[in-house]
């Protein structure tokens, strides 16, 4: 019973492959699964707009939607009904064949992402050796569609945007792969697959996941900023500041394709804290053993939902950065933590199974986080602003 | 034909129709395009050959791309910097008009 | 050989070929990024997978995107008056043309000498990290110091010189 | 220490956050077309025209004298004058608006037009739900639109119409007064001769030079 409920949707697939004849067999497993990627994170995406209105609301002491459907559940759908029945505007300027597809390659390079994600035991769709360099691949394949629908549009604001996104975006991605390296260092593997069952694995009942090492919770810290860098959420949505840019590269689209990119930033968003679930927080693991019980992908969708959860709540607490003080972040204190964990992480391996190692490596840690940061915070790098002319 | 031929063939295409980007364009960025595209018809064929070859368990030619790769990147780092730089200076990126060596 | 490999070929070529030919650089930075995308495929379908995934990684993620920065920087992306090709148009393309027949002749002529299909290799992720880690460690070396030494100079090359400096 | 900032930041909206469900005056959002508040006595939004009397074309206090329409910044006023005229509310002949449209989508809502009226006949009405489907006519107001009744500007801003009608009552004491003393210096001379016409007329003229210095005072008893 526990068993069935844990596969229920592999079993479903095979029951439904199980109708074709077997050399089509193959094939129809892939194109089901894909069907099924498809369909569900749209769906989630419109639940999370839907959650993440409603949290902004309440935080900033408003109701929120409240008006289509109980509660305004209804208020993503009625979003989408509107985005597809808008005009689809190209300007005249604007290069139209460029315009057109950035939408389109956006979506898709964020869809691939999914496709090495294992969403719950014996649920990945390709169980690639170097999966997660795959995924790097995709991610990096986003940043050339952000481009091409910057440029494309023909338009100041757009470009700047572009240009913005694509500048941060490649900031972060080193943080962001260095932050993972550590713990392909400690896997010894590439496949997200064994780093879910490396970390699967239970002392007195509590998990051997990687967050809950000193290494691994400042790589969680530092991966969770690069993250919200890459996927340009607050407070690093420069490249799209309403208040500054009128929403950055995608200005000038309107309709169904807006709505593609509104998608892609979720999706982004969904594929990579299914990452950092993956990488940190034992995948689709139980948090206790005595929950081995509970379905595995029950475990991973929830770790996905809290993630996305502490994006909206960071989004709801924290101001927008200037472009400035994003890249001294990126390039002066980002990347040399995440340089110093490796060498933690290395030290920690080498170091044995005793006490020591918690104490040394969380020692180095945090001596390092405070020195950087109370260096920052003296140059005035980092910390609160300083007004020249005000006060 | 044998596979091995066909990606041959690819690869010297792919290398000829860089060597003529690189020879025949003005802008300094696209005769750097043509340079990358000559780079990785040599990649093509570096991997062709590991894999059609005797000893694939050897890792030579997959091994060799790799590097190529990691070379190539710093390689173009570099370039487009000194393309910045000259027009920086020169307020042009046309290699035709680049004929004087005095600065 | 199968159709797969015709259709990439086909895509990787006509990349190049819309790399070298188009007007506006913008285009050829963007049709430059479809053969790089091709190359991966063709990597992947000569079963180098690792290769493949970091040639994306390296080419699309990261010189195609320098290739636009750079383009955008030298205000590069308006098309020129006094057309896109360099005065000597001919003698690069009747050098091109020559390079070509020469290579088509030599693989042509060799082909008989070329193996066939063979066992597609399983190369893991764990071999490749072993062999750099063991047999090739002097060249991986060399590369990082070639990598760091790239970076450094890269970035004093593009520095702006600061006011008052000359 | 770095990140401080930023928790102690994040503890206030997760305080916001359930606080929201718990307490309920924190919700400070007014499901409008259901629920409304009473707008503040200081509210203004468009200008309408003043009429006393139960007609409005008879009782519009408006004289045409286009003032407003000169000094309208985004020029939304457009005045015609009538070519008879006819008796005031203190009895004298003045000129009355054939014409006097206000284009609301153009307005800007400045107030510059009540200041600047002599005859206290243009005021700033309430009125904000003004959408309408015929976006060029629908807010292009004519004077039929604009005419509401003094009783509306009471029930609006009754301290200032409070205000001007003791000075419209004032003046036309006063005007009566004057009317009288002529009236009584022209049997005193028991002359033949007709009046002169010119002794009326100078009525306005000291209005609207007793205006301005009125306003600020109204203005600072509203603040």
């Amino acid at each position: 019973m526990i068993e069935t409920a844990d596969q229920i949707f592999v079993l479903l697939k095979h029951w439904l492959v199980g109708f074709l004849p077997a050399t089509w067999q193959p094939v129809a497993g892939v194109v089901l699964s894909v069907v099924a990627i498809i369909a569900f994170f749209p769906a989630l995406f419109a639940l999370t707009v839907w959650i993440e209105r409603k949290g902004l609301g309440r935080m900033q002491n408003r109701i929120g939607p409240n008006r289509v459907g109980p509660l305004g559940i209804l208020q993503p759908v009625a979003d989408a009904i509107k985005s597809l029945i808008k005009e689809d505007i190209v300007p005249l300027s604007a290069d139209a064949a460029v315009h057109f597809l950035a939408p389109l390659l956006l979506v898709a390079a964020v869809f691939m992402g999914f496709a090495v994600l294992p969403m719950g035991r014996n649920m990945t769709l390709v169980n690639m050796d170097a999966g997660l360099l795959f995924y790097f691949a995709m991610g990096a394949s986003t940043e050339l569609a952000v481009f091409m629908a910057g440029w494309s549009s023909r338009n100041k604001y757009s470009l700047l945007g572009a240009m913005r996104a694509v500048a941060q975006m490649i900031s972060y991605e080193v943080p962001l792969l260095m932050s993972s390296v550590a713990v392909v260092m400690m896997t010894g593997s590439l496949s997200l697959t064994k780093i879910v069952a490396a970390q699967n694995h239970y002392t007195w009942g509590l998990p051997h996941w990687y967050i809950f090492t000193p290494w691994g919770f400042a790589g969680f810290v530092m991966y969770a900023i690069a993250t919200t860098a890459e996927t340009n959420r607050s407070p690093f949505d420069l490249p799209e500041g309403e208040s500054e840019l009128v929403a950055g590269y995608h200005t000038e689209y309107s309709g169904f394709k807006f709505a593609l990119f509104f998608l892609g930033e979720y999706l982004a968003m969904f594929s990579i804290s299914g990452l950092g679930a993956t990488l940190f927080l034992g995948g689709w693991s139980a948090p206790f053993s005595f929950l081995g019980w509970v379905p595995s992908w029950i475990w991973f969708f929830s770790k996905l939902m809290l993630s996305i959860c502490v994006f909206i709540w960071m989004r709801g607490t924290l101001p927008r950065l200037r472009q400035d003080q994003l890249m001294n972040f990126a390039w002066k204190f980002v990347l040399p933590l995440t340089l110093l964990n490796l060498l933690v992480a290395a030290l920690w391996r080498f170091l044995g199974e005793g006490w020591e190692r918690w104490v040394v490596c969380s020692a180095i840690l945090l001596l390092a986080y405070a020195f950087m940061g109370w260096e920052g915070m003296r140059r005035g790098h980092l910390g609160p602003r300083r007004y020249r002319y005000a006060e | 034909m044998t596979p091995l031929a066909g990606y041959l063939l690819v690869a010297a295409l792919l290398f000829s129709i860089g060597l003529a980007g690189a020879l025949t364009r003005r802008n300094a960025i696209l005769v750097l395009i043509g340079i990358e595209l000559m780079l990785n018809a040599a990649n093509l064929n570096l991997i062709a050959f590991w894999r059609y070859g005797p000893h694939p368990e050897a890792l030579t030619g997959m091994m060799f791309a790799i590097f190529s790769i990691a070379v190539a990147a710093a390689e173009a780092a570099v370039g487009l910097g000194l393309v910045i730089q000259i027009h920086r200076h020169a307020h042009t990126t046309d290699l035709d008009q680049m004929n004087r060596m005095k600065g | 050989m199968s159709l797969v490999f015709y259709a990439i070929a086909g895509l990787t070529l006509a990349g190049a070929l819309a790399a070298v030919l188009l007007k506006n650089t913008v285009h050829c930075a963007l049709a430059l990024t479809v053969a790089f995308a091709g190359q991966a495929l063709l990597f992947l379908e000569l079963d180098a997978q690792f290769a493949g995934f970091a040639q994306i990684l390296v080419y699309i993620g990261a010189v195609a995107v320098l290739v636009v920065f750079a383009i955008l920087l030298t205000r590069g992306s308006e098309t020129p008056k006094d057309g896109v090709y360099s005065r000597n148009w001919l003698a690069g393309l009747v050098i091109a043309a020559g390079v070509f027949a020469v290579l088509g002749w030599a693989v042509l002529g060799s082909a008989r000498a070329l193996p066939h299909e063979t066992a597609a290799p399983t190369v893991t992720v764990l071999q490749i990290g072993n062999a750099l880690m063991s047999r090739y460690v002097l060249p991986l070396e060399i590369v990082a110091l070639l990598l760091t030494a790239a970076l450094i100079g890269a970035v004093i090359v593009a520095m702006h010189e600061k006011e008052g400096h000359k | 220490m770095l990140g401080e900032g930023i928790l102690r930041g994040l503890a206030e909206t997760a305080r916001n956050f359930a606080g929201s469900f718990v307490s309920a005056e924190r919700l400070t959002t007014v499901q409008y077309p259901e629920q409304r508040i009473a707008p503040m006595e200081a509210t203004r939004d468009f200008p309408f025209l003043v009429y006393d009397g139960a007609d409005w074309e008879a009782g519009l206090r408006c004289v045409a004298c286009q003032i407003c329409e000169k000094e309208c910044p985004p020029q939304c006023i457009y005045i015609e004058k009538s070519k008879d005229k006819k008796p005031d509310f203190t009895g004298k002949p003045q000129f009355y608006p054939a014409r006097f449209d206000i284009d609301i989508s153009v307005c800007m809502s400045c107030q510059i037009c009540v200041e600047v009226c002599p005859f206290e006949a243009i005021k700033m009405d309430t009125e904000f739900e003004l959408s309408t489907e015929d976006r060029f006519g629908g807010l292009l107001l004519n004077r039929e639109k604009l005419a509401k009744p003094n009783e509306h500007y009471h029930k609006i801003h009754p301290a200032e119409a409070a205000e001007v009608d003791a000075r419209l009552a004032g003046e036309k004491d006063k005007a009566d007064a004057k009317a009288k003393a002529a009236a009584e210096a022209a049997a005193a001379k028991a002359a033949a001769n007709v009046a002169a016409p010119a002794g009326p007329e100078a009525a306005p003229g000291g209005n609207a030079a007793g205006n301005p210095t009125a306003k600020p005072v109204e203005g600072e008893s509203r603040a």
